[in-house]
Order: C-alpha cells, then structure tokens, then sequence
C-alpha cells in the first residue's frame, strides 16, 4: 500500500518524460500523445484517491530511498499523507483529467509540449501536496511554476500571454527567493529540513526574531501563489491569457496549494513554537479580508469573462485564508470543502467559458450578449455553476461558507459571515450576469470597456475556427464536474470527516510523533476543540439567500438602463474601483514593490506583536 | 573567525552585485554578471564547497551569460 | 563580526530587489533576478559553514575529520540548477516580448491592466 | 506608479524589510558555528553507508536524491518550455531563409580560430566525462558534466559551423534524449519498488572499496542521467536562442 505514494509522482513524471522521448516516433500522431496523458492522468486520480480512503485511519508517512528517522532526525524526505493533503492532490488529479479530456478537441493544433507540461505540472502539485520536507516543498513549488509560466506563454504568438508569464514568473520567483530565503534561515538554526523536526526543534523556546522573520518569509511564496492581496496583481494576467484548459487549474487548485502550503506551514512547522495565536490570527484575517474585498469588487466590472473568473478566484482565495486564519478545526475544515466545491465548479466555468470561445470565437461579454443562446447545454451549466459558486445549496461551497461563518461567530467575529455573504453577492451577480446576459439574452448588454477591445480580439487563436457544434468531449467534463460538486454537497457526514482531517491536520504532536518516531496517532486532538458540523437552518438560509441575493443584483445590472431611477450616468460597479484599479498597471516593476510593501506591513505587524 | 580571504571576497560579493545591479547597459551587465559570478565561485571556495564553487562557474560565469548575450544579440539584430 | 556575511547576504538581496523595480529593460530585470537568487547560496553556504573544517570530501582524508555541512552544499547544487532553468525561460519569453511589442522597457509592455 | 514615486515606495518598505530580515539574521549561530544534526550525521555515515566519499553527491544522488528528480524536471521543464515559447518562430520560416541568414550573418571564422576551438572540443569532452563520471569520489557530478559536455556543441558552432551543431543536435532528437536522461532518473527509481525497496534506494551493489569509480551503487548511474539530461537540455536551450540570433524573418513585428 504504501509504495502507491511515490508513483503518484512518479508516473506522471515518467508519463511527461515518456511523451517527449516517443515525440519522433508519433510526432504528428497526436491522439496517441492526448490518449497516453489522459490515461496517465486518470490512473493517478485512482491511486490518489485509493491513497486518500487509505488515511481515514491515520496519517501514513513513505520516507524517500528507505531512509526512515533515526532518534528523531530524519535523513531523507518523506511524504507525509492525511485527508487533508491526499483529497487536495485527489481533486487535482481530477481536474488535470478533466481539462486533458476537455483539450482533446479544443486546440486545432497542439505539439507533445503540451501534454509533457500539463503532466509535470500535476507531478509538481502533487508532490507540493504530500511532501513533508520543506525544502522539498520549495523543489516542488518551482516545478509546478516553472510548468506554469510555460503553460501561461503557451500561445507566444500574441502579446497578452508573454506579458502575463513575464508578470507571473518574476513575481512567483522573487516569492520562491523569500522563502528560500526562510528555509536557510531556520535551517540555520535548527539543522533540519524536515518539517516534524524543524517544529519539534523550535517548540517550548520563546520565539525569537529568526523564528518570527523565518516565517514570515517562507509564507511570502506561499501567499504570492495563493494571490493574496497585496500579492496577487500577477494572477489576473496570468490567467486572463493561459489557454482555457490550463486556467482550470490555476484557478481550480494552483491558488488553492499556495493556501495549503500556508496551513501545512503554520501547522507542520511554527504553529507550537510561534504561539500568539490572537496576533497570526489577526494579521491573516485583515489579509484574507482585504482579499475577498478587492477580488470582489474587480470580479464585479470586468467584461472579459476569464479575466472576470480569475478575480472571482481572488475573492474565494481570501475566503479559504479567512478560514484557515481562525485556527480552528472547523474553520480549516470549512476552507477543505470550500476549497474542493470550488475547484470542481470553477473549473466547469472556465470550461464552458471555452466552449464559447470555441464555439463564439470571444470571451468578452459585451459582444457575447444572446449570442450564447445557441449553446442551450452550455448555458445551463454554466447558470447551475454560476449558482453553485453563489452558494446554493445543495452544491458543496455553501457548506464551506457555512462552517467558516460559524467558526467565526464562535470566536465572537461575527463580521465574517458579512464579508462572506457580501463579497459572494457581488461575485455571483457578476457570474450570473454573464449567464443571464451572455446565454439567454437578458437585459442590455453591458458598455464596452477602452482596453477591453484588442484583449478580445487577440482571444481567438487558441481554437482556428469558429466551430457549428460542441464536441462531446467538450461538454461532459463541465457536466461531470458540476455533478461532482453536487455529489460532495449531498455526502453523509461530509463534515465530521472532513473534521476529523483537519482536528488531525492541526495536532502537531501528532504529526511530530507519527513522521519521525512512527507512532499510530487513533484520536488526534488539536489546540481548539472540534465544533459541530451538522448542517444546520442557518446555512441553507444564508445559502439560498446569498443566491438569491446575486441572482437579484444581476438582474438589476442586467436591467440598469431600464429601471426607473438612479441610473443616468452611473454603471454598476466602475465607481466602486476606479480609484484602485490604477493599482494593477500591469508593469511587473509594480508587482515586486508591492510586494516587498506587503512583507514589510506583515513582518512589522507580527514583529510588534510576537517580539 | 573568519579569514582574511573570506573577509575580502565577501566585500567584493557584495560590491559586485551592486555593481550588476547598478550598470544599467544590458551587454555590460553581463560582463558584470559574469565577474560576480567568478567572485562567487571563489567565496563557495572559501566557505569549503567546491561542488557548488565548480556549477557556478559553469553556470553563473559562463553558461548565463552565454543565454543572456544569445539574448541581446537576438534583440539587438531586431531593432536593426 | 560572525554576522557580517549574513549582512552581506541581507544586502545583495535588498540591492538585487532595487534593481528589479527600478529596472526599464526586460533583461537587465532578469539579471537582478539573478543576483537576488545568488543572496540565497551566499545564505546557505553561510550557515552550513564551520570555522576550520574541511571540504565534505573523504577520498583522500580520514573519514572523521570535521567537516562543513554537506547538506547545504547539495542543497546550493538544487538551487543553482533552477537558477539556470528559470532565468532561460524567461529569456525566451524577454525574446517573445521584444518581437511582441518592439521593446523590452516593462513599463511598456501595457498589454493587461485594471 | 511613476519610477520616482516607485524608487521612494521601494526605499521606505525595502529599509523596513532590510530591518526585518537582518532581525531574524542576528538569530543565527554566527558564521563558523553551524549546528547540526543533520549534516553532522550524514558526515559520519555517508562513507559507509552509501561507498561514495563524496558526501555532497551521496546527499544529492541518494539521502535527497528525491530533490535532484524534481530539480531534473525543472530543468527538463525549462527547455520543454523554451522550445514551446520559441516554436512558432521556427515554424514562421522556411529552410532556405536559414540558409540566407548563414550567409549573411555569421562572419566568416578564420581558419586559426576554428582549428584552435577544434581542438578544445575534445579536451572539453574529456573533462565534462570525467565530471559525470566520478561523483561518487570527488567533487563533481552530473550536472557540472553535463554542462561542460553541452559547451563542446557550443565550441562546435563557434568553429563555424551552425549547420553542423543543427546536425548533431536535431530539435525532436535532443528533446527526446533528453526526456529518456530524465525519465530513466524517475525509472531507477520504480525499478527499487519493484525489488521491494523504498522508492529510489540504492538497490545496486556499492562495491568494496569506498572511493573506487566503480562504487556507490545507483549514485553514479543517477550521475551519469543526470549528465545526459542537463547536458541535452542545454544544448536545446542554447540551440534555440542560437537559431533566433542567426534567423531572423524580415518585418515580422
């Protein structure tokens, strides 16, 4: 059982490795190069998901080369799996599955470079996500971003994706630097790399400035990953011109790992040692916020559908940093099904955001409007994904919401639910706006933005012509993915599992004993107790209401030239950031000075706190 | 203790990479890329690490530079 | 004084940071890159360093004489690696960029904002 | 942001982050004083436990030698990557504008030069195999081997010969050389599942005396992929912005 968890690297890296050596023999045979990854990548969603039933009981540890810990220090890597972990790297296999399937006949043409970038991507997020070395996590966060900015500059022949994979990579490298950064400096201290070790190393001192600067500088690749504002001007771009497939899983579970990686940090590593839990609280709560609030309001005036979906992903980024940033089981556990709800019905949006570019040859919703009433299946879809994103029940991420906004109302901030239900308005009005307007034609399509006009018309080349209908591997994988997030919604006693993921995620102890003494935790515990995880009145509720409330709004912006009053001169949502959106200018000069504003304000903040 | 070696090195790393930085003319850049990339093998000399002392000298002091000179040139051909 | 190579480390990645947003040529900007990379060897090496051992290396020394930490040098030999890949992807991409936009100047390249 | 008001932001928040950085840099030991454990350990076992003397390759090829596969794929990535970013410039021109661009750009190579760096392509061959080859005894390694053995195909073009170091280095060829050097790392690795060790154990016999070349097991066998692969990687990178120097269309801006 065990020698399962290498291969879930492993294949794919010999799947990517495999496709390049064989690329002169089937050079131009391309359905043997799209048949050999969707297999390697179904065959990794098995073995992942065999590994991840395989941890209900505990946590299980495969230490690299057979070199297991000897009186408490580890000579090798390990990979350390529990739910949490195993279920993130299940559902990225899922979605690498599904946008390979969606790809089949997506791109007109397509060279072996695809499909070997796409596999080593998946090996390098499922090795972020089950590795228990630090240094390790470093090796693979720049793997997975090296396969990223590839992928991002996947069509060179327009400007769009050179400047999104320019922004991206230095962006995301000066954020490796800082954690590597981080990494030499505990290193320096404790003579560990290995994340059991380093935590049990720093526990019971007072933490020091090395402890505190350490931290702080390894979570700054983590939060640049995960966008977090003020690190996240790179994401929009990226995403906005990265082939349709590959925005899947940026969005779907790339932001998602940088989140990860900040828990498992935190909790693997400082989380003992660090203490002051109130000021790590504070400081990732004003982080998280600030998030969910721009993401929101930038999702809202876009007219450029990717670009739209790329900032809705920034609003839920910091809604899971919000969940996390309580330190409770039942907030982490929220930000788990969040997380997973998420990335199964953004997905499903990004996809059918490109079968209409398939099919309309746009993604800019001014000229789309009724134009996707010919894609009567694609609509629906996307319409039930738009409300699934809002919160409806029975779709998982109501859930998710739900128990971080209880999590939070223990811990007396009540104002949590309130930035969650508000900013999950303001992005679903936005997405069902586009269903409403883009798919069945309703209102006034809304004013074209300056910039917006030669963005669009350089969207086309992913696909050479406009197609007369929607292949079927096109439109299954949204269904199935749709369907998928329904099922999460519907499963029995979904919380008190994910739960116990998390109470056994946040127990060090626990982790420190089983990685690097081998014991068999049965009952984790961790620091806050675990909190009931029955689906109560409250949550349906504030489910159907958080809908119906953005179904309302996007009538109203639909329909804003048509109502009586209080229109004349005033487009929804363009005043709201008019004076921050001159914030992402583009120019990557910006990105890096924000960022090292950022981890000035957060290293100050928790230097003044923890010092 | 440090030696006196290491000392000098250091002081010149650090005036190096100021220098990389501050030389705003792309192909001199690089010439001083290359320079700091030979100081940098020496200080990994001098804090005992020649595996690392001998990858930067194939790669900081010639290899990069190579890619980056392809680079420019590839530029400057370009803008003719 | 057994702080000051750490100041250095601290200074070449302040001054390679400078040079990244302060830059107006695609190149130059990797190059900065570069330089704020290397702050991360100097770093490692740094605190794998013991005054007075020997190199990692027992081919013709006595397996138990002390010597640095070997695991920070492997750990450079990594990172040097993926300096190497990093920097020539995005040199590709700085050639795509000037053939895209006629210039490497980033406050140019206006392709994607608000 | 204008570049001033940029350089002023910068000078406020870099100082507040020099402070902060040089906060948790005081934590350190001190120069000269590294800690341990762990390299302390691997200090004291690496000779006999894995028959390399060369402690840094049996940390790199075996005790982490799960970084160096994911290292190995950076860089598998990276060339992957150019090609990709670089292919439609090769598509966009034909076979004759290359040759019209050999005439015209590459100034003719006197015949001293081009003996001379003759000759240095089999002295650099050498010495790039003898650094492939010996990681388990001596500092040295796939890696550094690997470059060294991928500037003799630079030599090989600086003696003039473009059309050549294309011959000798075919895009698909190189690409697909290169992916069996870094897919037959991942390889050895299975191969101990399959004998029932741990993923990418030293499953090879180490040999009885620590030092010899022929010791250490699978180190130098990882050794020499690894060679291949950086060494097939860089002539694809360094082939590829070698064919956008000399090729270049007319008016495609």
């Amino acid at each position: 059982m065990d020698s399962l968890l290498p291969l879930a690297v492993a294949i794919p890296l010999l799947g990517a490795a495999g496709i390049s050596a064989l690329t002169p023999l089937f050079g131009n045979r391309r359905r043997v190069l799209d048949a050999v990854a969707i297999l390697t990548a179904a065959a990794v969603t098995g073995l992942l998901v065999t590994i991840m039933l395989s941890t209900a009981d505990g946590q299980r540890v495969y230490w690299f080369a057979g070199f297991t810990p000897s009186h408490g220090v580890a000579l090798g890597i390990d990979f350390a799996v529990d739910q949490l972990n195993s279920g993130l790297a299940a559902l990225t296999a899922t979605l690498v599955t599904a946008a390979l399937m969606f790809s089949w006949r997506y791109f007109e043409r397509v060279a072996s470079y695809y499909h070997a970038l796409m596999l080593v991507f998946l090996a390098g997020m499922v090795g972020f996500c089950l590795t228990g070395d630090v240094f390790n996590l470093f090796v693979w966060f720049e793997l997975m971003g090296v396969a990223a900015y590839a992928l991002t500059a996947y069509r060179p022949e327009e400007r769009g994706p050179i400047q999104g994979a320019l922004n991206f990579a230095i962006t995301n490298s000066v954020g490796a630097y800082f954690s590597l950064s981080g990494i030499g400096l505990i290193y320096g201290r404790t003579g560990a790399l290995n994340m059991a070790q380093i935590g049990q190393a720093i526990t019971g001192h007072r933490p020091d400035g090395l402890v505190v600067v350490a931290f702080v500088l390894i979570l700054m690749g983590l939060l640049t990953k995960a966008s977090i504002v003020p690190f996240h001007f790179w994401l929009a771009d990226a995403h906005a011109v990265a082939p349709t497939p590959v925005c899947v899983l940026f969005s779907g579970v790339m932001v998602e790992l940088g989140l990860y990686g900040i828990a498992r940090v935190y909790w693997s590593m400082f989380g003992a040692g660090l203490g002051h839990q109130g000021a790590i609280t504070a400081v990732l709560l004003a982080l998280g916020t600030a998030t969910a609030v721009v993401g929101a309001l930038f999702c809202f005036r876009q007219r450029h559908l990717k670009r739209l979906l790329a900032f809705s992903t920034i609003n839920h980024a910091g809604l899971f940093l919000i969940g996390i940033a309580l330190l409770t089981p039942l907030g982490l556990t929220g930000a788990a099904v969040y997380v997973i709800g998420h990335g199964l019905v953004k997905a499903a949006l990004f996809l059918c955001v490109g079968i209409v570019l398939h099919r309309l040859r746009s993604v800019n919703e001014t000229t789309l409007h009724g134009r996707g009433r010919r894609l009567p299946v694609t609509g629906v879809v996307f319409g039930l994904a738009a409300l699934a994103l809002a919160d409806l029940p029975p779709f998982a991420l109501y859930l998710g919401a739900g128990w971080i906004g209880q999590s939070g109302d223990a811990r007396e901030l009540p104002w949590i639910t309130a930035v969650i239900v508000t900013t999950s308005v303001l992005v679903g009005a936005a997405v069902l706006r586009v269903a409403g307007g883009v798919f069945y034609g309703l209102g006034d399509p809304p004013s074209e933005e300056p910039a917006m006009a030669e963005e669009a018309s350089e969207e086309s080349s992913e696909t050479d012509t406009a197609k007369s209908r929607t292949p079927l591997s096109m439109i299954v994988p949204p269904i199935a993915l749709v369907a998928l997030a329904l099922a999460v919604g519907l499963l029995p006693h979904l919380g008190e599992l994910a739960q116990d993921g998390a109470v056994r995620f946040q127990d060090q102890a626990a982790y420190n004993a089983t990685v690097l003494a081998g014991a068999h935790i049965a009952h984790p515990t961790a620091l806050l107790g675990p909190e009931d995880t029955s689906v109560t009145t409250t949550d349906v509720v504030t489910g159907v209401g958080t809908a119906v409330a953005s179904l309302v709004l996007a009538l109203m912006a639909l329909y804003w030239r048509r109502l009586p009053v209080l229109r004349r001169g005033f487009e929804p949502g363009t005043g709201l950031v008019g004076p921050i959106r001159r914030f992402q200018s583009g120019v990557v000069n910006d990105y890096v000075t924000w960022m090292v504003v950022g981890l000035a304000c957060i290293g100050g903040a928790l230097a003044f706190a923890i010092r | 203790m440090m030696t006196a070696l290491q000392v000098t090195i250091l002081v010149l790393v650090a005036a190096g990479a100021t220098a990389v930085v501050l030389i705003r003319d792309p192909v001199r850049q690089v010439v001083s890329l290359s320079i700091y990339g030979l100081l940098l093998a020496v200080l990994f000399m001098a804090f005992q690490a020649p595996d690392v002392t001998l990858s930067e000298l194939t790669v900081g002091a010639v290899a990069l530079p190579l890619l980056l000179l392809l680079t420019l040139a590839k530029v400057r051909k370009q803008e003719e | 004084m057994s702080i000051f190579p750490f100041i250095v480390v601290a200074w070449v990645l302040a001054v390679g940071l400078y040079g990244i947003i302060t830059s107006r040529h695609l190149v130059h900007q990797i190059v900065c890159l570069i330089v704020v990379q290397s702050s991360t060897y100097i770093l490692l090496l740094g605190v794998g360093y013991r005054t007075g051992a020997v190199a990692p290396y027992f081919y013709d020394i006595p397996p138990n004489t002390p010597a640095v930490d070997p695991v920070v040098q492997a750990l450079a030999l990594t990172d040097v690696v993926v300096e190497a890949a990093v920097t020539a992807l995005l040199l590709a991409f700085a050639v795509q960029a000037h053939k895209r936009f006629g210039t490497l100047d980033p406050e140019e390249l206006r392709q994607l904002q608000g | 942001m204008t570049p001033s008001q940029r350089r002023w932001v910068f000078l406020v928040a870099g100082g507040g982050f020099l402070a902060f950085y040089l906060w948790g840099l005081v934590g350190l030991p001190g120069f000269g004083h590294y800690p341990g454990p762990y390299g302390d350990i691997i200090n004291a076992i690496a000779v006999s436990q894995t028959h390399a003397t060369a402690v840094v390759s049996a940390v790199n090829f075996e005790y982490r030698a799960f970084d160096t596969l994911g290292e190995e794929f950076i860089l598998f990535t990276a060339a992957t990557g150019v090609a990709t970013v670089l292919r439609h410039l090769r598509e966009e021109r034909d076979t004759s504008a290359m040759d019209e661009a050999m005439n015209r750009d590459v100034p003719a190579t006197s015949d001293a030069i081009r003996m001379v760096t003759l000759a240095f392509i089999g002295p650099t061959i050498v010495v790039g195999w003898y650094l492939t080859s010996h990681a388990q005894t001596s500092p040295s390694g796939g890696f550094q081997g690997g470059i060294v053995l991928a500037t003799a195909f630079v030599l090989v073009y600086l003696a003039g010969q473009f059309i050549v170091f294309k011959r000798l280095s075919p895009v698909a060829l190189t690409d697909a050389i290169e992916a069996i050097g870094a897919g037959s790392f991942a390889a050895v690795g299975i191969a101990a599942l399959a004998l029932g060790a741990a993923y990418l154990s030293n499953i090879l016999p180490l040999g009885s005396t620590p030092g010899a070349v022929n010791s250490a097991g699978t180190i130098p066998l990882i050794s020499f992929f690894v060679g291949i692969e950086v060494s097939a990687a860089f002539i694809l990178i360094i082939g590829e912005l070698l064919e956008q120097t000399l090729i270049v269309r007319e008016g495609n801006r």
